[in-house]
């Protein structure tokens, strides 16, 4: 981290896209743009269409933690190439290059700051063998650049400030952009960020941009509603941990779940994973693909066992894990980024606000 | 998984048009394969040793031979890897004889082609898993359908060896077609003579159970363990009280009634005992001349009765049994020849099928043996026998040779002569067949010692014209065209399957042919068997044939019954459906479109859940393609199987 | 409105036989009803039911097989339950079926369309219906909709507008709305040239992210944990981030559909990338009418049709080699 | 940020959802290790345990990796079928012996009935050692009970022989192993040394009566409480199915044992291995970095999910 | 595995063991001349077929998919057929609206002792699929498809 401040410049609508595709000569440029009835990020096109602020209906995760990826292939080779008793040769994919997220909310960039310890390996800190990083998701981290939009409003599914967040937060950030009329104003982050600026149509911005900005940011968050006292939410990590076997207020809680992994997949620090093998008998790979803990089939065991057959005991899971044990081995972080999305597109409008306020409530009250 | 992958050159059926070493070679980097060759011929016996001292040699722990199609070898191979200790299932087949080399002579396509397969077959062999047959019990029982001179033998045969038998006859009688004959060729002998003690023998057989005027209405089970209810037709006489005395033939009015047993050659009465030699000798009731129910009042045969056996309110009635094997002994039936316009079309009483001219023939026909034309009852002296009807024409869609007419229309003519002696008779044929034992020698007597005319010729038209019926024909040897003044035609009407056969082969499971004929399981080595386990045929079910094959056939099919239920108990084929019970929603769907009720829900833990009875389970995997979470599989044809094919193919 | 309060009395009433009611609730933003499972009286007085809700109650039915529980139907969700008694998945005795007219339900979708250029759905602070339009509290002020405009395809299509085989029926019945040819939209887009139409699902794939909500979200969807999606055995799909895998998915849960589908269409509703996952399953349901004259949840005498067979098929033309 | 200043700062009470700050991200060196590729190793040998379990025995292919490998009793390993998948097993053969790496695989899902088509010679993946190990340090000088039912006797194998590798460093060592029949039972080749040995006292039991087994009959909780081993000065080592484990672990406090000196190994599904992937936790512990080896004590304190 | 560039497009074949595969092999057996392009899978039964067999098949790039099986009536297991019936022909209906041109797909019933059928058939089938053309593909996944695995 470094602590020289940096100038922040301002880019017209009108230069945006050039600004844009001046970036994608040296790095993977992702996007947001409108497709159907969702907001995707695509890789950049032309650059077009971005002058108006879009929502994601995905989080930027994929970026860094691809939907699905080889760890690895392997080929069997020499004469009997078929035999299992062949020689076998694993190869490595090769890395992609650098990339840049643009158009990200404050809360997606939030959102890897928790996998930023697992993936680093805290979580092995206690393990003999070693602390085992991850090489995919650490090298994309240390290449992709994030350019946050500051949100202009929130929504009432958003509740990033509940978790540290806010709708300008640069946490995480190396660019924060914030809507003026006109254009852009950006600014740097961190230096990565400000390697960003150097283009001519990104110009020094003027105080009174400076100041819009500012008032923006200040207007989006006060569009937030109330947040409950950090000092209350953080009862969630004793509460959900005292209603671990309260399996009343955890069939309640998921009557209307449908167990499906929408929340998990739109989910910025959602960061679980599958491991599965796709072959012809001689070449395959080793994939790594999303998962969801909401699935029933994530903690079933070869002998039929599973330790989270209900869908109570797998929303209790989630919710536990981003509110309770997570903080617990992550210096009291919440896995949880505010971004609203497992509200806003549950079929069955399940709010993790509520479950967690209620659990609060009800473990007060035992 | 060590496979081992064996390619056939089957002499030159397959070398001839594929690279037998080359898909071999490109064998040896197919996944998991371990050794891979070629061979001359695989099947023979120094093949099967090879593979067995390559399973030896290379440790293989399965094996692929790409040879002719597995409806041939399979077994073979099976015995052969399992002599090697291996499991028998861990073994696959690739069709590269039948569906390959046979069928196209482009070496390059023919050879990817062959390789592709045996990719295929390495795909599914690597997913194949060691099924073990299970044992059950049989029952020691057989059912014989049809009591004609193949299913009395059939009957005879198994019931001589300890079997149970039960036979069932759908008329009131058995002795079938052969009981209607006179005499028989080439000997020229009584055939009820011959037939008769065989009948006798049968109802008095201790071990055999007569159901006559009865009809297989379902079959369920397996090989070993059928369920067979049989529908006993009312025959409005009580067989128990019934003596066969004949009073109520005697008493009855209806004396206009058609007679089935004499082809209809005259009338008869509504109560009936078919012939004097009927086994069982009981009298039935044709309900639809019978004028207590035609008319609602008669009641003469009640009446004179002296054991009071007739019941007019007598129902149908079902017994069931158990059985453990069945031959299907069900016959033939005439076809019907009058879609001949050119032969009147039925319209001249005087042309006659030769099944109703051997009833004129008969000394206990409805003529007593003097040969009368139907029309005015005159002895005929000049006969005309067609050959061919309803044979060997494809314009009547019955493009097969029936067999025996040749035969018995020089039988006719003989008997014609024996019976007549001024008579001429006059053979219109195709091509004469007589290719059995003495069978052409016979056919010679009837045209050197007996004079028949034998015209090589098609009949053109028949017309009535003073008194006879003169046969316009064409004389091919002669170039001539030829007509005879008849004063009776005589048709040799081909056969067909008996009417009925398709429904009962649905009953049976068993396959029939376009024309209905029974499917055996193999033309040349399983004539007897079908493809469904236990169910054997006899007779001309199964295609048209003489007397004499029909009684080989008849005992071969007693053999295989008697070999198999000689077993205490049978294995069942382990390729059936196998539920996964944790993956297993219990919704039953599975159960609903078993065609054997093979699935039954269980409970476990307070859920349904499906289970397959391993015995009854016949393994057609339609379970398998229902369930949507595919939580049943049908072993050894599992989803991931079959999909490793398709990948294999299309993918890889 | 007045058939919101008779509901909630009829609820009331209902509720001490029974283990819960399932019905709807206040969602977590205006546009949306959320499920809610009553079980006390007090519960009642939240109970929603109208344009807003969306969601088909009958999704949760099995979970509960062999407990008493009350059920609020529209008429598709009753189709729903029609097609679950049918296959015997739920039981007939075990339910409380309470019915009212439904005169259509919002696509969500839609409205945040057309209310784009002034704000976001999750901005708005309320909305109400006031007889065939809707009225929508922004944040620069109230404006107005009409409910045609926003109403979802499945209900302009809908002939079954009043839940049937309900044990309570609450309300007037109301007529369907003007018939119109139930597959248009399909034939439309059959049009297109196959290139075009496989073009089409491979872009509108593309943006899966194989979360299932679709498969979730629908009450015929009985293999629930046990689908085939993630099996390995029967291993039919890989876990790679394709379009053919994630398209064979649909496929796959079309088929399962086949002949059992009412088109409550809960499954395009669900998916949040917002893929016309529906169509898939009505060229089934199109079929499946064709050549069986059948229609799920509303046939109740006959047997699902791919469960059945009959040995002539009138219907089924072969093609003659 | 180093794990003490990580420490130092949570010590500190950062607020909750307080971060790093803007831009900030974790180092990327080009040659961090991949913990998810196998080893490539050789089966050398198998063994026909019972029809349900094989042993295998493998060497790594690389010489130099397979001298350098260092792992304590109780770690656990991946398997790879390449192609089919990885599964957790315990390196069942102790550190102490090094000629090849034993583990003993039970057949149930894909990976397993893969695993059990292997012949010698063939090609599998190891990705070990992963996990904690047994507290042998701890265990010095006291008297150890080994308590094993069914599969579950393989970790307990490689304590064990450990231990009798450096049989000096403890006290009396039992063992109670038990299986449903004698068919069941594995390492059934080494039980009549282990039967015979002057320095370890084994019990075998089965659930039911079997001819010509002339051992104890009997549940393995019942076992234990006959033989009743004193609590004082003693660890209880245990691992078997969760019914066994649940009856056990009542039967030895009711013998006496305190929470802490009652040890168990836990099996949860895993992939990674490496505590990211997410589904082996119990609450904030994951088994497959915190475990799979747990006190009694640790487990009372951790919630209930098993 | 790749079709011989130019000369074959790739056919797969789901016929039942009782009826239509033997009835290829009576076609075989009487030497009725084929086109090479057909890879036949052997099934039990036409019931056991899947109809998402077709689709695998379909959409990992065969480019058409021929299914046979007993007769009605004929089936060795009675009614296996009549069920495959009704759901091919169902299936059917999903090709169209997915862009695959139905004509990629047909099902038939040829009987053991049917050889000349069924060389029939497989000339027809193959004519109306290379008159189609290879298939158009749905995309696999970069990281299947780098390696080979992908469709086609």
């Amino acid at each position: 981290m470094s602590d020289r401040s940096f100038t922040p410049a301002f880019i017209s609508f009108k230069a945006l896209s050039g600004w844009l595709r001046a970036l994608a000569q040296k790095a993977t440029v992702h996007a947001p743009r409108r497709e159907g009835r969702a907001v995707v990020y695509r890789e950049l096109g032309d650059g077009q269409g971005l002058e108006s602020f879009l929502r994601p209906t995905e989080s930027a995760k994929h970026v860094l933690f691809p939907r699905s990826e080889a760890l690895f292939s392997f080929q069997r080779q020499g004469e009997a190439a078929g035999a299992a008793s062949g020689k076998i040769r694993l190869q490595e994919p090769e890395g992609e290059g650098p990339a840049i997220i643009f158009g990200a909310l404050s809360c997606d960039a939030r959102g890897f700051l928790s996998f930023d310890p697992v993936y680093d390996g805290c979580g092995t800190a206690q393990a003999v063998g070693g602390i085992a990083k991850d090489p995919y998701y650490l090298r994309r981290r240390a290449n992709t650049s994030i350019i946050v939009r500051a949100c202009k409003s929130a929504l009432n599914t958003c509740f990033c400030h509940w978790v540290g967040g806010g709708p300008a937060s640069t946490e995480g950030a190396d660019l924060l952009a914030t809507d003026l009329e006109g254009g852009l104003l950006l600014s740097p982050c961190s230096e990565a960020g400000a390697a960003l600026l150097e283009h001519p149509d990104c110009v020094p911005a003027l105080p009174e941009q400076i100041a819009a900005a500012a008032a923006l940011h200040a207007a989006a968050e006060r569009s937030l509603g109330e947040a409950p006292p950090a000092g209350e939410l953080a009862a969630s990590r004793a509460a959900l941990l005292a209603l671990f076997e309260n399996s009343e207020f955890w069939q309640r809680q998921s009557a209307q779940c449908l167990s499906c992994g929408a929340c998990t997949y739109l989910c910025p620090t959602c960061y679980c994973f599958n491991i599965t093998d796709e072959s012809n008998g001689i070449a395959g790979a080793r994939l790594r693909s999303w998962d969801s803990c909401m699935s029933a089939l994530f903690t079933l065991e070869a002998s039929g066992h599973n330790p989270r057959a209900a869908k109570a005991a797998r929303l209790k899971n989630r919710v536990g894990h981003k509110f309770s044990y997570y903080p617990a081995i992550h210096e009291g972080r919440f896995s949880c980024c505010g971004c609203g999305r497992c509200i806003k597109s549950c079929p069955s409008s399940v709010d993790i606000r509520k479950i967690v306020l209620a659990a609060i409530k009800e473990a007060a009250h035992v | 998984m060590r496979i081992g992958v064996f390619i056939c050159h089957c002499g030159s059926n397959i070398a001839g048009t594929v690279d037998c070493a080359g898909v071999a070679a490109q064998a040896a980097r197919f996944p998991d394969v371990a050794y891979s060759t070629d061979i001359m011929y695989a099947c023979a016996e120094p093949g099967q040793d090879a593979i067995i001292e390559a399973i030896r040699e290379h440790g293989l722990t399965g094996v692929v031979v790409a040879s002719c199609t597995p409806r041939m070898h399979e077994p073979t191979f099976r015995r052969a890897v399992e002599r090697a200790g291996l499991n028998r299932y861990m073994f696959e087949m690739a069709n590269i004889r039948e569906h390959v080399s046979w069928i196209g002579k482009d070496m390059d396509a023919n050879t990817n082609k062959a390789a592709e397969l045996v990719r295929m077959a390495v795909a599914k062999l690597r997913l194949n898993r060691e099924l073990t047959p299970k044992s059950f019990p049989v029952t020691k029982r057989v059912l014989v359908i049809g009591g004609g001179v193949a299913g009395i033998q059939a009957a005879l045969d198994a019931a001589d060896a300890g079997l149970e038998v039960v036979l069932v006859e759908k008329e009131p009688s058995i002795g079938g077609k052969m009981a209607k004959l006179d005499k028989t060729f080439p000997t020229v002998d009584c055939s009820s003579c011959i037939l008769g003690p065989r009948m006798v023998d049968v109802a008095q057989h201790p071990k055999i159970t007569l159901y006559a005027a009865a009809e297989v209405e379902s079959v369920s089970g397996y090989v070993g363990n059928f369920s067979v209810r049989i529908r006993k037709k009312a025959t409005c006489v009580d067989w128990d009280k019934c003596t066969g005395c004949g009073l109520c033939t005697e008493k009855c009015p209806s004396r206009k009634s058609y007679d089935r047993f004499n082809e209809g050659v005259g009338p008869t009465t509504a109560i009936i005992i078919p012939f004097p030699q009927a086994i069982p000798k009981k009298a039935s009731i044709e309900r639809e001349f019978c004028r207590q129910f035609t008319r609602g009042k008669c009641g003469v045969c009640a009446k004179v009765c002296p054991t009071g056996a007739i019941d007019y309110d007598m129902q149908d009635s079902f017994v069931e049994v158990e059985v453990g094997g069945i031959v299907a002994a069900t016959g033939y039936d005439l076809m019907d020849w009058t879609v001949y316009e050119e032969y009147g079309g039925g319209r001249y009483p005087d042309v006659i099928t030769s099944l109703q001219y051997e009833r004129l023939l008969s000394a206990s026909g409805p003529t007593g043996g003097h040969v009368r034309r139907p029309s005015d009852g005159a002895e005929p002296r000049d006969v005309v026998f067609i050959q061919c009807v309803g044979s060997r024409d494809p314009s009547v869609g019955r493009p097969y040779c029936s067999g025996f007419c040749c035969m018995y229309t020089a039988k006719q003519a003989i008997l014609t002569k024996d019976h007549i002696p001024d008579s001429q008779s006059y053979v219109f044929y195709m091509d004469i067949r007589s290719p059995g034992k003495g069978y052409d020698e016979f056919t010679r007597r009837v045209q050197e010692e007996y004079q028949a005319q034998y015209i090589r010729g098609r009949v053109s038209r028949i017309y009535p014209s003073r008194g006879k019926l003169v046969v316009c024909g064409a004389d091919t040897l002669m170039g001539t065209q030829v007509e005879v003044a008849a004063d009776l035609v005589v048709l040799a009407v081909g056969g067909e399957a008996a009417h009925g056969a398709p429904q009962l082969a649905e009953k049976l499971r068993i396959s029939y042919d376009q024309y209905g004929f029974f499917m055996e399981g193999h033309p040349k080595l399983k004539p007897v068997e079908t493809n469904t386990a236990g169910v054997f045929l006899a007779g001309s079910c199964q295609g048209l044939k003489d007397i004499p094959s029909s009684v080989a056939q008849g005992s071969a099919a007693a053999a295989k019954v008697i070999g198999l239920l000689s077993r205490d108990m049978l294995e069942s084929d382990p390729q059936i459906a196998q539920v996964t019970v944790s993956r297993c929603i219990g919704c039953g769907k599975c159960i609903e479109v078993c065609p054997f009720k093979a699935i039954q829900e269980i409970d476990l833990r307070g859920q349904p859940r499906a289970e397959v009875i391993e015995t009854v389970c016949q393994g057609c995997g339609v379970c398998n393609a229902t369930c949507p979470q595919g939580a049943i599989q049908l072993s050894h044809f599992t989803d991931n199987q079959i999909l490793a094919e398709v990948e294999a193919l299309c993918r890889f | 409105m007045a058939i919101e309060q008779e509901l909630q009395a009829a609820v009331k009433a209902a509720l001490p036989e029974l283990d819960c009611i399932i019905g709807w609730g206040p969602g977590p933003d205006a546009l949306r009803d959320a499920p809610l499972f009553l079980r006390d009286a007090a519960d009642a007085d939240v109970l929603r039911a109208g344009f807003f809700s969306v969601n088909n109650p009958a999704l949760f039915l099995p979970e509960y097989k062999g407990r008493k529980i009350g059920v609020l139907v529209k008429g598709c969700d009753a189709r729903s339950v029609g097609q679950l008694l049918l296959e015997g998945l739920v039981r007939r005795e075990d339910l409380f079926v309470i019915g009212f007219p439904c005169s259509g339900v919002i696509d969500a979708g839609k409205a945040a369309a057309l209310i784009a250029d002034r704000c976001e759905a999750g901005e708005l602070r309320s909305v109400r219906e006031q007889g065939d339009s809707i009225v929508l509290e922004g944040p620069d002020g109230a404006f107005s909709l009409a409910k045609k405009d926003v109403r979802a395809d499945k209900c302009e299509r809908c002939l079954f507008p009043n839940a049937m085989d309900a044990d309570l029926f609450v309300g007037e019945k109301r007529a369907p709305f003007a018939e119109l040819d139930e597959y248009a939209d399909l034939a439309a887009f059959e049009q297109a040239p196959l290139e075009e139409r496989m073009a089409f699902w491979e872009k509108e794939m593309s943006r899966c992210i194989r979360c299932y909500a679709c498969r979730d979200a629908c009450p015929l969807c009985v293999c629930r944990d046990q689908c085939v999606a993630v099996a390995r055995d029967p291993h039919w799909l890989s876990q790679a981030d394709g379009i053919r895998d994630k398209l064979f998915f649909q496929i796959i849960h079309a088929s399962h559909l086949a002949g059992r589908c009412t088109g409550c269409g809960e499954c395009e509703r669900a998916c949040p990338m917002g893929i016309p996952v529906l169509l898939l399953k009505r060229a089934l349901s199109r079929r499946v009418e064709t050549l069986f004259a059948y229609r799920a949840g509303i046939d109740m005498q006959g047997r699902p049709p791919l469960l059945t067979f009959s040995l002539e098929e009138p219907r089924i033309k072969e093609r003659d080699w | 940020m180093s794990k003490a200043q990580s420490a130092a700062q949570s010590a500190a009470g950062t607020a909750p959802g307080k971060g790093p700050g803007p831009g900030a991200r974790p180092a990327f060196a080009g040659d961090l290790p991949n913990p998810y590729l196998p080893m490539p190793a050789t089966v050398i040998e198998v063994i026909n345990e019972s029809p349900s379990i094989k042993t295998f025995r493998l060497v790594l292919n690389d010489e130099r990796a397979m001298r350098d490998f260092h792992f304590e009793p109780g770690q656990v390993g991946q398997l790879s079928m390449f192609g089919v998948g990885e599964s957790t097993f315990v390196i069942n053969s102790p550190p102490t012996r090094k000629d090849y790496l034993q583990f003993s695989v039970m057949k149930a899902g894909e990976n397993t009935a893969a695993l059990h088509g292997l012949s010698a010679g063939d090609t599998v993946g190891v990705r070990a050692p992963l996990g904690n190990f047994f507290p042998y340090e701890s265990m010095k000088g006291k008297d150890i009970v080994f308590i094993g039912g069914g599969i579950g006797m393989a970790p307990l194998r490689t304590l064990l022989l450990f231990m009798l590798d450096t049989r000096k460093d403890y006290g009396r060592i039992r063992l109670l192993y038990g299986a449903r029949s004698p068919q069941d039972m594995a390492f059934s080749a080494e039980l009549p040394d282990w039967l015979v040995r002057g320095d370890l006292e084994t019990v075998l039991t089965i659930d039911r009566e079997a001819e010509g087994w002339e051992h104890k009959v009997g549940l393995i909780p019942n076992v234990l409480l006959e033989m009743a081993p004193a609590p004082e000065n003693c660890v209880a080592v245990t691992c078997g199915p969760p019914i066994m484990i649940k009856f056990t672990l009542q039967a030895l406090e009711k013998l006496g044992f305190a929470p802490e000196q009652i040890v168990t190994t836990l099996e949860k599904r895993m992939k990674c291995g490496i505590g990211i992937c997410g589904r082996c936790n119990i609450g904030d512990k994951y088994v497959c970095v915190d475990g799979p080896v747990f006190t009694l004590a640790q487990l009372k304190g951790m919630p209930n999910e098993l | 595995m790749a079709v011989m560039q130019g000369k074959e497009l790739r056919i797969v074949g789901f016929l039942c063991n009782w009826c239509s595969y033997g009835g290829a092999d009576t076609a075989g057996v009487g030497r009725f001349a084929q086109p090479t392009d057909l890879r036949i899978v052997r099934v039990p039964c036409s019931g056991r077929i899947n109809p998402l067999f077709i689709l695998k098949a379909l959409t990992s790039g065969a480019d058409g998919v021929l299914v046979s099986g007993c007769h009605p009536r004929d089936c060795h297991y009675a009614e296996g057929n009549y069920y495959a019936r009704r759901r091919l022909e169902v299936m059917r209906g999903l090709l169209p609206v997915l862009g695959i041109d139905p004509g990629r797909f047909e099902y038939t019933w040829v009987s053991a002792s049917e050889g000349q059928r069924w060389q029939h058939v497989v000339e027809e089938f193959t004519k109306q699929i290379h008159a189609l053309g290879p298939i158009g593909r749905f995309p696999d996944a970069p990281e299947l498809a780098s390696l080979g695995l992908g469709a086609g």
